[in-house]
Parts: structure tokens; C-alpha cells; sequence
């Protein structure tokens, strides 16, 4: 469970990117992220990933606050969230392969069972010919379909999205989304930042829409538009 | 262990995929070890030249004609009993003559002087020259053996007193070196680090704790900087192997360094000195990057 | 007008992106690039630009064909083409101002028209306001939109626009495309590769789909799908 | 002009924006620099040294005992006359004793040789000592005048031959840390150049020309270049002002290096290096740069 409580972000330039936000997400839930570009979705995901502070209020997972959270927890709160970042942030100098393997390079898995699952996870958005190619060598959606890729390879109990399907054509949207939902319905909370009002609407779920950095609207089944 | 072999095979990786830059890294550090390693020669071989001239140094004391053998020994043990003595070498009056006319060959002293003057005399060896006039002071208190005792004077306080400031100078250039050596390493490493602060955002991002982000970038300053220095310590090993003999055959006579002992802790300080900057230059990056980093 | 003529592109993996795309752009003309993630749109966008060279065949701008252009000449090639990129590739280190500004400073014009046609330009994508940002400090599609304030502030001749509202909201996405389609009225050729089948089925255009490196559709005033 | 004027408000732009970047290349080339310069004065004092022990070197004729005033006037001309002469003096027997017997004054020489033993003599000093022995040779050929020259013998032949290693090793030294401290410099320009060698990609991609986007660069290596050898300079400066003040307090005898003209050629020789070296490395590394990108 997730509980976002009263949070406001007030970044160094002074701008508020989000203020007086508060709501909660259930244990495998999935939601939808709505806004205008600027409206604060990124922001709020990067708090709950504990890459931002948040300015006021707090941010619970589990129960547990962030705030309370020490530095040298944060990379076991991490490993726990999969994370799609709107700008991908893959490693520039490695391969596809080495890109997702990364992830699970923290825990004591053999040398097969690292293999096994990110075959696995690569042939779920389809990459698999593409494995030992180095991200500048991949389209954008490519890319964005490593980026995917690492962020589920371990069945990490959350997944935050950013935008997941910023640089995909309709069809593998479609894709991308129906792997997600089945993710969600394999015991995942699943939150989606995005602007892909056709999916919105095409697979209903819970929408909370973003203004300015406040909560406008937050509708169970909810449409991209109100 | 698994992690070290991780950390290893990343290193590898990164060295790979970064050629370039690590070429230029390896060529600076490199260089500058032998700069450093040449440095420590020249001054282990002033110090050696320093303790060379020191060593010329010696109290001569001229006996009195009239003391008996027995009297000699006396004083003898009288002056390897004052401190700072090490050795008191009774010299013949004969030999003396015969060496001095020797060192003096194109004078021709014995056409003018034809009996030998010199007296009998001793040797006086010291421990520290430092203390050569207070030594020679003493001893000329000993009329009843000696009325003239010589230090070389002027000469000899000169050169005890060069000596102690080379060997000063050799340690000053030695400290300073090794702190130039430490800035530009652990800086070159820096560079390197610092070119990819992005993807050590990216690591923290994804999970990795400090120390695994860390350890494939230590690793990789241990073989940047330990293959830069070996590759240096080689090449100054054939150097100085190659200069140095053929100074030693122009001037035989000066005292070079060649104990494989005192140049193989040189060589070996060399290698150390750049894998610990190595490993040092990409720690203190690293943590400084990844406090920089949430 | 751009002639794209027997055009192969295989990269230095093998991987062919480009297989015998052959067709003609006229002047002032706006077309549509659709296609599957990894059809080869951005590569063939690359190639107009010059910064990709065909393996086989010629592209000709203006009857000048670029397999002849020096390499001298390739800088005043690019400018004059506006090249909206996917990836964005904003000067890390530069302002919103100095990113946008950069590509007036070939000309010989005063302080004051740069700052002017700058301002107007960041009027035009709504980015009035964060000018003196870092692109860091931007959302995903603030920092869109000052790649396409960069690509159309010195109104070139031709528009290349990757997936230029990939990270943009409905609205914003709308108004971009309002906006580049004045643009074209103004006597400029616009290409925009594109996934968002709202944008094209609602402003029609000429669309060209790829699949898989070769054209399978050329269609006047076309939808997204066939 | 307006370019001029853009390249630097860039190259400044630039400087600010990498502060930390660029402070630890500035670190590096200061340190560099200063180890270089250090170096230079350490060998313009050397060489000072071998010119000094050359200096003192000559050749000393003992005149026979029945020769004329006009006899050693002669002598003298024809003396001056050989190749390699710089200059010939007479030096009176009785002022030879005197200083004879002072420079020993710890033997009481005085007291065993009662009677001036020394002859007439005079002091043969040369341009160039390597033809010392030869010389000598020369003038022993003529036995109506003098049946005794003295050139030092061994030792003469020793510090010649010392001296002109001394000023080999020298230039040896100064040419090799010249050419370590271009690479050092130029490494690290180039490191901070591949740093940023993505917004090159996109100045490029944007429609900048090589020139344009090296202008801003080079600027920038001369700014860094420069800036860090002037700092090295005033610190090099004040650093030999400081320790050779000290140095010639303890041994007032040593020849050290003071004529201000001498040290600013160094000073400013340090400066201009640090300059073209920073400029030679930003344009090094930005042309492979442009050449690699598209
Ligand atoms: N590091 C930062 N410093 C200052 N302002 C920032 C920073 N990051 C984001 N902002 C500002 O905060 C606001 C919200 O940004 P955010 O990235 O959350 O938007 P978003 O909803 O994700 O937009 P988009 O759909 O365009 O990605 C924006 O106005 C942005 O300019
Ligand atoms: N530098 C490269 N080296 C090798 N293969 C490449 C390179 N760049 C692109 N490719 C491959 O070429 C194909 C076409 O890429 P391109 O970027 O043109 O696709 P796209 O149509 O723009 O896709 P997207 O919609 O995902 O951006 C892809 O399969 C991609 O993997
Ligand atoms: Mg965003
Ligand atoms: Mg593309």
C-alpha cells in the first residue's frame, strides 16, 4: 500500500511542482497518471522512488515513511520498485543483455537463472534479436522497450511507469499495456504516468488526474479526459 | 568472492568500452611515475654522493716525534672513546709521504723537499662529520701526544655542510614529487570517473548499493594504475640500467647507485605508489560522486 | 523538393533499417512517416540529414544529391533543415535561452534579434517562463518542446520531426501539430515521423508507412492505419 | 571579431558550468607545471655548478729558477698564443707561498719547510678546459722556460668530464620532462574534452562547423592552460625566492643561480608552455573529436 500524505514539491528553482497532494493506492492496484506536460507526474513518481524529497508531508510504502528512511536503505527500497524512466536512462556502454541482467545482479543468482529470466523478459517486449546491441545502436521505442524490460525482470512488488509508451506505435502500446496489466493481475502494483489517452480509455482502470501540481480529479474506471 | 569476480569482469568492461579514455589516462599516469621513479633515482643517487663526500671527511692528528709506540696505542683507544669516533687508523709517516708525493706527482714536491717532513699520524674516522671540528677540538687538547691535529678546515665544514643540505634538498624534491604524483593520478583517475557520472546515476537508480557501484570503478583505478606503473617501472628499470653504465664508463670514479637492493625497493616503491594512487584516485571519486548522487 | 531514390541502409551490424524506399517529397508539401517501432522512420529522417550515409542509392535536396555534398558543406546543410530529434539532444550544460539561441548564432544578427526571435519562438511552445532553466530542470515534454523551438526558430526551408509529441499530453500534442502545419502554409516542407494515430487521423496529410525498412502505403490525405 | 567575442563568452560559459571538472584539470597542469619548472631551475643551478668547477680549473707553470723578467713575458705571449687560451698571469712566488701555506694552515707546513720552496709560476686559464691536458702538454714542450706544469692532473681531468656530464644530464632531463609535461597537459585537456563529447555530437547536429565549435574549445585550453601556468609561475617564483635565499645563507661558497634575467626566462618560458600546451591539447582533442563524429 502506498499513501501519499499531503505532499507539496517546492524544486530548488522555487517552482512548487506539486503541492497538497495526497491520496492512496491499494495493494495491486492499478493506476493511471494523468496531466498536462508539466503537471507533476514524474515528480510524483520520483518521490515514491525516493529519487526527490518531498518539500512537506510524507510518503508511506507499506507503512513506512521515506522520510524515515536511511541512505543506505534506499538501494533495497529500489530494488523493490520497477522503475520506466520517461528518458530511459540506459546504460549507454552496454549491451542490451547487460542492461536488464544489471538489475539482477544483486542478488545470488546463478549465472543460468540470469539468463533464463532476461531471455525470458526480452522476448516478452521483444528483443530478444536485439540483445547484444548497445542502446544508440536501437530505435526509440526500442530503447524504450529495454527500459520496460529491466524495470519487470525481477517481479518487483511495484512498477512505476513513466510514460512507457512515449516512443511506441499504437499496436506495440497495445502490447506493452496488456503485459502490464497482466503483471498487475500477478499480485504488482502498477502506477502508469502517461499521455496515451487511447489506452485510457481502451483499458479502463483508476485515473488520477494532475493540474499544476494538484489533484483534480482521481475516479475509479476513470477516461483520459474527465 | 562472486562479487569480486563481478567487480572484476565490470572493470574489464568499462576499461573495453572506454579505450580511448583510458588510453590517455594510462599514458598520463605512466609518465608521470616516471618523472616520479626518475626523480627518486637522481636523489638516491645525491644521497649516495652526499655519504661519499661525508665519507672522504677524516681528523688527521700529527703524533709528536718523541711518544712511544706504547703512548700511540693509548691515545688511540683514548679517541675511539669520544663520541662520534668510529675508527682511529694509525698511518705510518712513510706511507703518508709516499701517498702525498703520489697525489701531487706534477709538483715536483720531492726535488724541493727531499727528506721526508711528515710526521707519524692518525686517522680519525667519525660517525657523523657533523660534529668533525667539535671531535678535532678535542683531541688537540692532547698536547702531550699531538700539537697539531687537522680537520680539512674550511673545506671539510663546507663540504659536510653541502652534503647535509643535498640530502635535505634530495628529501624536500622526494615529498614534493610524491605529492605531485598523488595530485596528478588520483586527478587523471578523477577525469575518467567524472566521464561517467551519468551512468553511476543510472546504477544508483536501478538498485546497486555505493558498493557495488564502487567496486568495478576500484578495481579499474588498481589496473589503470597498476599496469601504468608497471609499464613505468620497466621502462626505468632499462634506463637507468642503460644510462647509468654508461655514465659509470665516462666517469668511473663517481659514486653511483648500483645495489640491485636499493634500486629494486625504488622500482618496486614506483609500481606500489601507483596502484595505491590508482585505487585511492577512484575511491575518492566514486564517494564523491555518489554523495552528489541521491 | 527532397527525391529519395533507391535508398539501402544497412548498419555496421547488418541489420538492414532501409530496403529500396524510393519516392518524392515536393516543395511545401507535408507528409506523414507511420510505422511499427523500428520500421527504419528516424534512420530515414537521418539520411535527409546527412548524418547517416545511404549503403546503397541517392538522396537529392533541391536536385542536389548528398552522396556529392562535401564535408565542409554538410553544416550548411543542417541549416536549413529543422530537425526535431527523438532523443532531443539538448546542450546539458546550456539554458532553454542558449539552447535555442545556439542555432542563430551562425548568422551574423544582432543581440537583439537573436533575443527576440528566441522569445517568440519559446512564446510559441509555452516556454516563456523556464528560459533560463537547465534542460535538466524541464519535464519529458518541456524539454520536447524546446528541440522543436530550436528546430523552427530560424524558419528553415524543411522540417524533419521525430516523434515530435511522443511526450506530450493530447492538448500540447494538438497544438504542436497546429502549430507545424502553419509552418508548412508558411512555405516550408515538414515531414514528421509519428505514432500518435490521433494527431494523423484527425489532420490529414499525405502518409507514408514503412515496414520493416520498405514502403508499404503512399497515400494522399491518408489515416494512420490503412 | 564577433566571433572572437562569442568563442570566449562560450569558453567561459563552459569553464562555469564544469566547475569541478575543470578546477581538477587546473590542479594537474599546476602541479605539472610547477614540477617542470623546478626542474628547470634545478638545471639552470646545475649547469651554473659545471661552469663553476670548470671555472676553477687551470693550468699552473712553475718557471724555471734562472729565467729572465723578459724571459716570462715571452713566455706569456706565446702562452696567450695557443689555441684554447683564455688567459695568462703571473703569479709571484712569494704570494704562492702565502696562500700556499694559508689554505693548509691546520699543518704547520710552515714549521717543516722554513724556507719558500715554491717558484715563479704562471696561471694558464682556458676557454674551453676539455683541451686542458693537450694544452699543458703544449707548454711543457718548452723547457727553457719551466721543466714543471701542473694541470690538476686526474682530478683537472675528472671535473672537466664531470662538468660536461652534469650539463648532458641536464639537458637530458629538461628535454624528457618537457616532453612528459606535453603529455601530461595535453591528457588532461583531452580528458575534459571527451567528456564532453556528446555536446559536441549535438552542436554538430545542429549545424555549428568544426571551426565553430573548436573556437569556444581552444579558448577554453588557453584560459585553463594559461591560468594554471601562471599560477605555478608566481609560485614557483616566490617558492626559489624563499628556499635559494635560505640555500646560498648556509653555503655562501656554492654558485646558485640569483641574475633575475636567467630565472624570468625560466618563469615566463613555464608560463608560455602551460598556454600552448593548453591550446595544443584542446585542439588535438577536439579535431580527433570532429573527425569521429559525423
Ligand atoms: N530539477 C528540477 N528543477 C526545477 N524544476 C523542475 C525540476 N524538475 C521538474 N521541474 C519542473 O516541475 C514541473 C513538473 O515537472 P514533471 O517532470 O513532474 O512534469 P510531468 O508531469 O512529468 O510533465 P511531462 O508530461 O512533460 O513529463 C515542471 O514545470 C518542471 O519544469
Ligand atoms: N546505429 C545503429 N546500428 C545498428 N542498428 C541500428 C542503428 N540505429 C538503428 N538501428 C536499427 O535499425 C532499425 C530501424 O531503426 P529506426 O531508428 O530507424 O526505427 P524507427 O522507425 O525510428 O523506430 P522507433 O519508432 O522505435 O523510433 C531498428 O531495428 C534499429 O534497431
Ligand atoms: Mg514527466
Ligand atoms: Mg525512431
Amino acid at each position: 500500500m502506498i499513501r501519499i500524505k499531503n505532499v507539496r514539491k517546492e524544486y530548488a528553482s522555487g517552482l512548487v511542482a506539486l503541492d497538497g497532494v495526497d491520496f492512496r493506492i491499494q495493494k495491486n492496484e492499478f493506476v493511471y497518471l494523468v496531466g498536462a506536460s508539466g503537471a507533476g507526474k514524474s515528480t510524483l513518481l520520483r518521490l515514491m522512488f525516493r529519487s526527490e524529497h518531498p518539500t512537506e508531508g510524507e510518503i508511506f510504502i507499506d507503512n513506512f515513511s521515506l522520510n524515515n528512511l536511511k541512505e543506505k536503505q534506499v538501494p533495497y527500497l529500489r530494488r523493490s520498485i520497477g522503475f520506466v524512466f520517461q528518458d530511459f536512462k540506459l546504460l549507454p556502454k552496454r549491451t542490451v543483455y547487460e542492461n536488464v541482467a544489471f538489475a539482477l545482479r544483486f542478488y545470488n543468482y546463478s549465472r543460468s537463472r540470469i539468463r533464463r529470466q532476461v531471455s525470458q523478459v526480452l522476448e516478452l517486449v521483444n528483443l530478444s534479436s536485439k540483445m547484444h546491441h548497445l542502446p544508440s545502436q536501437l530505435s526509440g521505442g526500442e530503447q524504450q522497450r529495454i527500459c520496460i524490460a529491466r524495470a519487470i525482470v525481477n517481479n518487483p512488488p511495484i512498477l512505476l511507469a513513466d510514460e512507457p509508451t512515449g516512443s511506441l506505435d499504437p499496436d506495440t502500446s497495445w502490447e506493452i499495456m496488456q503485459l502490464l496489466s497482466k503483471i498487475n493481475a500477478r499480485q504488482t502494483t502498477v502506477i502508469v504516468a502517461t499521455h496515451n489517452k487511447g489506452i485510457v480509455d481502451d483499458i479502463r482502470k483508476r485515473v488520477v488526474a494532475l493540474e499544476k501540481g494538484k489533484i483534480i480529479r482521481d475516479q475509479q474506471l476513470g477516461a483520459y479526459d474527465a | 568472492m562472486r562479487h569480486l569476480a563481478f567487480f572484476i569482469s565490470e572493470a574489464l568492461i568499462g576499461i573495453k568500452r572506454s579505450a580511448l579514455m583510458m588510453f590517455i589516462a594510462v599514458v598520463t599516469i605512466m609518465v608521470t611515475l616516471l618523472v616520479f621513479g626518475l626523480f627518486l633515482l637522481m636523489s638516491a643517487n645525491v644521497n649516495n654522493l652526499a655519504q661519499f663526500i661525508s665519507s672522504k671527511l677524516e681528523v688527521r692528528v700529527f703524533l709528536n716525534e718523541t711518544i712511544t709506540r706504547r703512548d700511540i696505542e693509548d691515545f688511540q683507544i683514548k679517541i675511539a672513546q669520544m663520541p662520534h669516533v668510529k675508527s682511529v687508523i694509525f698511518v705510518d709517516k712513510k706511507d703518508a709521504w709516499a701517498l702525498f708525493k703520489g697525489s701531487f706527482s706534477n709538483m715536483t714536491l720531492s726535488d724541493l723537499v727531499s727528506e721526508n717532513p711528515l710526521p707519524h699520524a692518525l686517522k680519525v674516522v667519525l660517525s657523523n662529520n657533523e660534529y668533525i671540528k667539535d671531535v678535532a677540538m678535542q683531541i688537540s687538547t692532547h698536547k702531550e701526544y699531538s700539537s697539531d691535529v687537522a680537520y680539512g678546515g674550511v673545506i671539510a665544514e663546507r663540504m659536510s655542510a653541502f652534503s647535509a643540505w643535498l640530502s635535505f634538498v634530495g628529501v624536500v624534491l622526494v615529498v614534493f614529487l610524491t605529492v605531485a604524483t598523488l595530485f596528478i593520478i588520483v586527478n587523471t583517475i578523477r577525469l575518467t570517473v567524472i566521464n561517467r557520472q551519468d551512468e553511476i546515476e543510472i546504477m544508483s537508480l536501478v538498485g546497486a548499493t555505493p558498493g557495488f557501484i564502487s567496486g568495478p570503478f576500484i578495481i579499474e583505478g588498481l589496473l589503470l594504475g597498476g599496469g601504468s606503473s608497471f609499464i613505468s617501472m620497466v621502462l626505468l628499470r632499462f634506463f637507468y640500467d642503460f644510462f647509468a653504465r654508461r655514465f659509470q664508463e665516462a666517469l668511473p670514479y663517481f659514486p653511483l647507485v648500483f645495489q640491485s637492493s636499493v634500486l629494486n625497493e625504488i622500482y618496486f616503491f614506483v609500481f606500489l605508489l601507483g596502484a595505491i594512487l590508482g585505487v585511492l584516485g577512484a575511491y575518492i571519486s566514486i564517494s564523491k560522486l555518489l554523495k552528489e548522487t541521491v
